[in-house]
């Protein structure tokens, strides 16, 4: 099979099903779940596939031209791989716990479809080759998100979607425009080949890159424009994970990743002075997420801020210019999306199955439920950054690459907002496992943990967490990948 | 046969013909009623001819120049139909005001 | 060399469907969807040859040359519109059967709208073919007076007045532009285009000519100033005679335009013409989206937003192509204008026979009314989104591509003022049109029933919508098309 | 197309030291199978003894890798080591033999099991490691999972302990990441040794020592922060704070004596003093405890007192060797005779009037032992600790035996009254056993293994001057003791845990303060109420749409067309 056809056969193997939870009526619901299922299970058969191509150098792409100078450009390389895999797995868990989760409630097939289209888009961020691909595919993935976040149709579910939308459009007009001004003086960006920045003068092209941050910022929950994220939390718990780990927000931070390696390049960026305040940036939103989840009393809004804070150490690992430091970012990508999306699936099945929302409400139910209460603990376990979790293995390695850089002060952050994780996840753990439980809470007539279609997703995802910290150092884990994208593409 | 005239006769067919457009346009643009504006219209239009013409006359030796002319027909074909649609949205609107509605 | 018949069908089909129409009411219906489907297949060819040829086609009616006689050419550009148009064209036929088809008895609207609707095609398709100012002047009338009939038709009290008061604009209008035309001829002695071009020189009474044509052309394309008629007529034509005339009508005048400048008298356009359409195009975009904003009827706000996005048309005149050698790549706003009238063209009437589709399931065009009408008409509502999503002009639709011509464009020639507007212009279009999708996709209260509609009134604008949106995707062919027989200041850009 | 590395190889070096770290962690997973649980208790003593066999294989040549695990496990163990490990092993081994006589019914026996062999994997992991991502993964395990032991009993006051045990904890974790992450850095390698070396220099990495030593100040029991001990161990039921006491108090002092540098002399001398103070305070504050095990917990903090000494000693005076062996030596034997002492405490509550006094008696003997008695174990290894010290701390360290020693006499006297109502209770077989086997083995060690870390004779220890010189400290402690007990009236009695109230009220506060900031409320657009400008509009609207209007717009633009040419 010829390279190029695979990275659009990827794309197609999440569209198809999309379009066709579209076409198919209400009541098909098992047909519907079949393709979508199948859909997931071919597409990660392909990344596997492509996975053995990419480690031994292959890049396959595929280009289809719009106008001169505008072509779409697929193209696989290590980076986009590491992104399709997280997606892809997680799409496939995703879809299983949706199904379980959302059961027969009305207009389903509306959902798999943006659904599809949602990780259809973000496969086509990934493999984006050039800028104008990126906006197309980043684009699409807003439009497709937009239904999903107001799925439930009820004043609050639009509430977030109009400020998900006030978010998203601006931001996707200042992206144009720092495209465009690139464009303009350096001709079509490709990521591979690189561009010759000289054309522009330094000022200009610090604007740009602000634009660029502007842009990607929203998706990727940086301060300012964090906004939209916890009130997105009215979505249903498939659809925050799908946010929260799978599509949204990595696509942000997976924007942000390409722009500084592959169209500024890391020397570019620290020259022109941008690197340090972009971290100083990215650490104030991982203390500010933090600080705010503190006072969450909804579950759900307490984990949108812990993934604000979460993202930005991404940014972090990409905006200080060692290799090491970039290998614990990229790391962070995956094991974020593993830990994040733990979390979402428990907090979903607290909230289906036992009515609970809020910290309060969840005394005593780590007895009652406990496969998914130890889930939701490994996650949180993670997400303070204890070992053996995977959390602990990428902040590890951007404290050292920190460190390595000069950027002392960033392993003083990353103990902070350790300490600051701690405070808003313990109390949570410490409720579900030692306080009593309220007498009046009833279980559900099939008990707590019905049906598995619910539980075995969020214990996959934390197991797959703890097994990702735990092998971490083998290559084939996230970091071993992390390891061989810095060494072969961005080593200085 | 008398000499050059005075002023050459198309120039005073263009002169008029300028005069009648500047006094349509300036009775279009009062505020009047439609069918007044109707009128103005009909008096730009013959201005606009009477211009044609005398720019076909301008042309010398082989007699007039048969283009302008031929414009000038249509011209005033297209003006009546567009004055003739007027007046029937006018009646239109007269009858449908006065409370009897058009049959569906 | 293309044959004749490509050039003379298009114009001739439909018109003698026109006749048959008057003639025989009860075969109106047949006679009319061979007509456009003739003019179609027609257009479609032509623009195939014109692809493969890459040259464009002309044909001097009865052997006799210009001045004398009238030529029918067709270019990448002509070529492009007029497929636009057929394909508007049969689609708005194709649903116009619904409410204007033959029921046992002959009605007064079912009668009249066949003729009328042929008539306007077949002016439309007249204007993209001619290259005589003349012609363009008789297809601008015919077209003008059927639209002002269509408008008219329902016979309601505000219908006949949004009809007169579009009545004395297009009078004034094509006053005007003759007033211009006769100037031209007095200074050049012919008025086809090439001849003009040919021994255009820079002196006062061009420019006369040229401003007063402009001005006239401008009122009947709705540019801001002058736009108070269209909303009113459109919301008072009924939706399928709204969507021909939002979506063609005021592109015909823009066609002419384009011609007067960009063909005809290429050197003439001086900073007073670049700077006074784009200002008025960039005002008309603001002040069209925030009128739009404010309206509670969804006709109105498609109306308002056809008031918006032909501002973006008269961007082209100040971006004019920028100087495409600067660029690394000679992308130019003039294609960028070009494809933009077309995708507009698309969209607005997939959206405005959604409005109509939606008008006759809910009984009335309030958004309070199609709350919620998603359960009921889930096609007809995804056909409304997409148009949404060009006319927002977000990837991958036609509407982008456009934009994104438009803003390297500015970019390119430092103008970046108009690509603020142009990016403005797409949030403003994502702001006004957020309200009625929110409502179209709003849980309906169950009391709410929705009368049925038949199929192909869901079916049409969807796929109209859906050709807009492949505008933006498979986009090298139309750019190529585009590109045939372009002139140089469209290339170069007007100084 | 071969994966890359996927050839290369799973583990070197060899496998007793990674299976003494798996062992455990097998036992606590299979602890949680449902069909195990009836007998999961049984789990408890077989799961330190791969340990205890590695231990008694004397030292291991070479490292143990394992470069797939985490970041690349290391593990490898040196003479100390061994010993340490068989001390620790040991007095776990003994801790859950006494568990299964102490616990007859315990509620949720798999959840206790489970974290029992998560802590213990933990604490020989500490041992064990070599590279610095193992030693902060198993000291992380050590101090979290121990946190489940301390609240196993569910009462108010165990939840209340746990809250400042986890807290200080996970402070401390912080504390250790940061400082290894920028020693690791610095030192440009995951391996303890050259992490060691590097963090001797001054600046960033002079902080990074700081923070392990604090972190490891908070295990170890470092005065200031010693606050969570006295509150954990009455808390805690008997063979858990005979392990927290014993053996995870020492992962504290394992991790001192790894990452101290020798050049680091500032930090040798904070440690010796407040290694002294600690000895000292620790003792003051015990005599005014009201509850046994608090008792217990001050004596722990004072003899980790004076090991700290011992670590700040040895960078003061240069001989690092010297007190790292010696350091390990009298840490074995604090391990056996402070685990003996706790488990005495289960045995004393489980005999009735009867029996107390056997009890007593032997207790006796191991806390002489510990106060440094002569012919007792404790004699060797307060000797083997004195050549590390010169001048006032060497004086101070002896005269702390005179402390020791009143404080373990309180402690024997409290011990004789705590014998329980029922005149036939019989402490059971597993108990008692357990607890005799600690004290032999406290009493013993030190002259068995003694020999290879002595730098004198065994004969040495029998002459008449050395024993002298441990006996008179040990007399004048008993006396003083005496006397204070006789004639002293006033009683002054310190709050358990002595300044933890004051430090957990103003934590309150704080975390008050912070969860009830005024929230800030999120910038809501500001609503333009649309009436205005709807009519602004519509009045714009009706002007174009006038005749006049629209022809005076037309001639404004053919003139502009015109004009600007």
């Amino acid at each position: 099979m010829t390279g190029g056809v695979l990275p659009i056969l990827i794309v197609l193997a999440a569209l198809v099903p999309a379009l066709i939870s579209f076409a198919l009526p209400e009541r098909h619901a098992r047909l519907r779940s079949i393709v979508n299922l199948s859909g997931a299970v071919l597409k990660l058969g392909l990344v596997a596939y492509l996975l053995l191509a990419v480690a031994d150098g292959a890049a396959p792409e595929a280009r289809l031209s719009l106008a001169p100078g505008l072509d779409l450009l697929l193209r696989v390389d290590a980076l986009a791989l590491l992104f399709v895999t997280l997606s892809g797995v997680l799409w496939l868990i995703t879809t299983i716990y949706a199904i379980a989760y959302l059961g027969d409630s009305p207009n389903l097939s509306r959902f798999f479809g943006f659904f599809g289209l949602c990780v259809a888009a973000t496969t086509g961020i990934a493999f984006s080759g050039t800028l104008i691909t990126f906006f197309v595919f980043y684009e699409m993935l807003t439009l497709s998100t937009w239904p999903l976040v107001v799925h439930k149709q009820n004043e609050k579910s639009f509430a977030a979607g109009r400020r998900y939308l006030a978010y998203a459009l601006p931001a996707s007009a200042v992206l144009l425009i720092a495209i465009i001004w690139l464009e303009s003086a350096t001709g079509p960006v490709e990521f591979a080949t690189g561009t010759d920045l000289s054309v522009l003068g330094e000022t200009s092209l610090q604007m740009i890159f602000w634009l660029f941050i502007a842009g990607l910022g929203v998706k990727a929950a940086l301060f300012p424009l964090h906004g939209w994220l916890p009130a997105a939390m009215a979505a249903p718990a498939p659809v925050s994970a799908l946010l929260h780990a799978v599509a949204v927000v990595k696509a942000g931070a997976f924007g942000i990743i390409r722009i500084i390696y592959d169209v500024f390049g890391i020397a570019t960026v620290s020259a022109l002075g941008l690197a340090t305040p972009l971290a100083i940036l990215a650490s104030f939103t991982i203390l500010y997420g933090s600080v705010r989840a503190l006072e969450q009393s909804e579950i759900k809004k307490r984990l949108a801020f812990s993934t604000v804070s979460q993202v930005s150490y991404i940014i972090l690992g990409a905006a200080l210019a060692g290799p090491i430091a970039a290998i614990g970012g990229l790391a962070h990508l995956v094991h974020q999306g593993l830990m994040k999306i733990a979390l979402f699936f428990c907090a979903g099945i607290y909230a289906e199955r036992a009515g609970i929302e809020t910290v309060e409400a969840l005394d005593g139910i780590g007895p009652r439920m406990p496969w998914t209460s130890v889930a939701f603990t490994l996650g949180a376990m993670g997400m303070i950054g204890i070992p053996p979790m995977a959390g602990f293995v990428s902040k590890f390695y951007l404290g050292v690459g920190a460190v390595q850089t000069g950027a002392n002060w960033v392993v003083v952050v990353l103990a902070t907002s350790s300490l600051l994780n701690a405070a808003y996840f313990l109390p949570l753990v410490y409720r579900i496992w030692f306080l009593p439980a309220p007498e009046d809470r009833a279980a559900p007539a099939d008990g707590f943990e019905r049906p598995l279609g619910l539980i075995v997703p969020a214990v996959i995802a934390a197991g797959a967490a703890l097994a990702v910290g735990l092998m971490a150092g083998s290559p084939l884990s996230p970091l071993g990948w992390a390891t061989l994208i810095v060494e072969r593409d961005y080593l200085p | 046969m008398g000499g050059d005239p005075i002023i050459a006769s198309w120039l005073v067919y263009g002169c008029c013909g300028a005069v009648l457009v500047g006094l349509g346009l300036f009775g279009f643009m009062r505020p009047t009623t439609t069918l007044r504006r109707v009128l103005a219209f009909n008096i730009v239009g013959s201005g606009i001819f009477l211009l044609f013409g005398a720019t076909g006359y301008r042309v010398p030796s082989t007699g007039a120049d048969p283009v302008p002319q031929a414009l000038i027909i249509t011209g005033i074909v297209v003006a009546l139909a567009a004055t003739a649609l007027a007046v029937a949205l006018m009646l239109a609107l007269a009858r449908v005001s006065a409370g009897r509605d058009e049959d569906a | 060399m293309v044959h004749p018949a490509l050039l003379v069908a298009p114009i001739a089909a439909p018109l003698l469907a026109a006749l048959l129409a008057i003639a025989f009411p009860r075969g109106a219906v047949a006679a009319a969807l061979s007509a456009v489907g003739v003019a179609l297949v027609a257009s479609l060819v032509l623009v195939v040859e014109v692809a493969r040829t890459g040259t464009g086609a002309a044909l001097a009616i009865g052997g006799w040359p210009p001045p004398l006689g009238i030529a029918l050419e067709a270019d990448g550009l002509s070529a492009m519109f007029l497929l636009a148009a057929s394909t508007i064209g049969l689609g708005v036929l194709v649903v116009a059967q619904g409410p204007f088809g033959w029921t046992g008895r002959e009605t007064r609207k079912g009668y009249s709208f066949w003729p009328l609707a042929l008539c306007l095609l077949a002016a439309l398709n007249a204007i993209f073919l001619s290259r005589d100012f003349f012609n363009f002047y008789v297809g601008l009338e015919l077209l003008s007076l059927s639209a002002v009939a269509l408008v008219a038709l329902d016979g309601k009290r505000e219908a006949i007045e949004a009809a007169l008061r579009y009545l004395m604009f297009a009078l004034v209008g094509s006053l005007l532009y003759l007033l211009g035309a006769a100037l031209l001829y007095a200074q050049y002695g012919t008025l086809d285009i090439g001849l003009i071009a040919a021994s255009a020189e820079t002196n006062g009474p061009t420019l006369v000519a040229a401003g007063l044509m402009t001005a006239g052309l401008a009122a009947k394309t709705a540019l801001f100033p002058l736009h108070a008629w269209l909303p009113s007529a459109h919301t008072g034509a009924p939706a399928v005679a709204s969507a021909m005339l939002s979506a063609l009508v005021p592109k015909a005048s823009f066609f002419i335009l384009v011609r007067v400048w960009f063909d005809a008298l290429p050197g003439q356009a001086g900073p007073g013409l670049t700077l006074v359409l784009g200002t008025m195009g960039a005002v008309a975009i603001v002040y069209g989206s925030i009128l739009a904003l404010l309206q509670e009827r969804l006709k109105l706000i498609i109306a308002y937003s056809t008031v918006a996005q032909l501002g973006y048309l008269f961007l082209v005149f100040p971006l004019a192509g920028g100087d495409s050698t600067a660029q690394p790549w000679f992308a130019g706003a003039w294609t960028g204008g070009m494809v933009h009238a077309v995708s507009h063209g698309l969209a607005k009437a997939a959206m405005f026979l959604c409005a109509g589709a939606m008008m006759a399931a809910a009984g009335g065009d309030k958004l309070s009314d199609v709350r919620g009408i998603v359960a009921k008409m889930p096609l007809a509502t995804f056909a409304f989104a997409l148009a949404a999503v060009t006319l927002m002009g977000l990837p991958p639709s036609g509407g982008f591509l456009a934009k994104y011509l438009m803003l390297t464009a500015a970019f390119a020639s430092g103008a970046w003022v108009w690509g603020a507007v142009v990016l403005a212009g797409g949030l403003l279009a994502a702001l006004y049109l957020y309200r009625p999708l929110a409502s179209l996709f709003a849980p309906a209260d169950p009391d709410r029933t929705f009368t049925s509609v038949p199929l192909r009134t869901e079916l049409v604008p969807l796929a109209l919508a859906l050709v807009a949106v492949l505008l933006g995707v498979a986009s090298q062919f139309p750019y190529d098309i585009l590109q045939v027989g372009r002139s140089v200041a469209a290339e170069a850009g007007l100084e | 197309m071969t994966l890359p590395g996927l050839t290369h190889v799973l583990l070197e070096g060899p496998f007793l030291p990674l299976a003494a770290l798996i062992w455990p962690l097998v036992l606590g997973l299979l602890a949680a199978l449902p069909r195990l649980r009836a007998h999961v208790m049984m789990a408890l003593p077989l799961a330190p003894i791969p340990a205890l066999i590695l231990a008694l294989s004397g030292a291991v040549s070479g490292q143990t890798r394992a470069p797939d695990l985490l970041l690349g496990v290391a593990l490898g163990l040196d003479a100390e080591g061994a010993l340490l490990l068989g001390a620790i092993g040991a007095l776990w081994l003994l801790a859950g033999i006494h568990a299964l006589g102490y616990m007859k019914r315990p509620d949720r026996p798999a959840v206790f099991v489970g974290f029992w062999c998560l802590t213990l994997a933990g604490n020989l992991g500490v041992v064990l490691a070599q590279d610095v991502v193992t030693f902060y993964v198993a000291f992380a395990a050590v101090s979290l999972a121990a946190y489940f032991l301390v609240v196993h009993e569910g009462t108010d006051e165990a939840l209340a302990a746990g809250k400042v045990y986890i807290v200080l904890a996970v402070i401390g974790e912080a504390l250790l990441l940061a400082g290894l992450m920028v020693g690791a850095s610095s030192a440009d390698s995951l391996l303890i040794a050259d992490v060691r070396a590097v963090l001797g220099a001054d600046g960033w990495n002079g902080l990074a020592l700081t923070a392990i030593v604090l972190a490891m100040g908070i295990k170890a029991g470092l005065v200031p922060l010693h606050i969570w001990l006295p509150l954990a161990h009455p808390a805690a039921p008997t063979p858990a704070s005979a392990v927290l006491s014993g053996a995870i108090v020492k992962a504290g002092i394992i991790g001192l004596l790894r990452f101290v540098p020798g050049d680091a002399e500032v930090m040798g001398w904070t440690l010796v003093v407040l290694g002294l103070f600690g000895a000292y305070g620790g003792v003051i504050v015990g005599l005014g405890q009201k509850r046994i095990k608090a008792v217990l917990a001050y004596s722990t903090v004072s003899q980790m007192g004076v090991v700290i000494a011992l670590c700040g000693a040895g960078v003061v005076t240069g001989q690092t060797a010297l007190a790292y062996s010696a350091a390990a030596l009298y840490c074995a034997h604090h391990a056996l005779a402070k685990g003996a002492l706790f488990l005495a405490v289960g045995v004393a509550h489980g005999s009735s009037a009867r029996l107390i006094p056997f009890v007593v008696i032997a207790t006796g003997v191991v806390a002489a032992s510990v106060a440094g008695a002569p012919l007792a174990g404790g004699a060797i290894a307060k000797s083997v600790i004195k050549p590390a010290f010169e001048g006032i701390p060497l004086l101070l360290v002896t005269l702390s035996a005179i402390g020791t020693t009143a404080l373990l006499a309180r402690f024997i006297v409290m011990l004789g009254r705590s014998h329980s109502a029922m005149s036939n209770a019989e402490p059971g077989l597993a108990m008692a056993g357990a607890w005799l086997a600690a004290s032999v083995g406290a009493l013993v060690l030190p002259w068995l293994v003694g020999g290879a870390f002595m730098a004198n004779e065994a004969s040495y220890y029998l002459a008449p001057g050395a024993l002298w010189s441990s006996l008179w400290p040990v007399g004048v402690g008993l006396a003083g003791f005496a006397l204070v007990l006789k004639f002293v009236r006033l009683r002054i009695w310190f709050a358990e845990g002595d300044i933890a109230p004051w430090v957990v009220a103003g934590a309150r506060r704080g975390a008050h303060v912070i969860a009830h900031r005024r929230r800030l409320a999120p910038p809501s657009l500001p609503g333009v109420s649309s009436a205005p400008l709807r009519r602004l509009v519509s009045r714009i609207e009706a002007g174009l749409a006038l005749p006049v209007m629209a022809g005076l717009a037309m001639m404004a633009m053919i003139a502009a067309i015109v004009l600007f040419r």
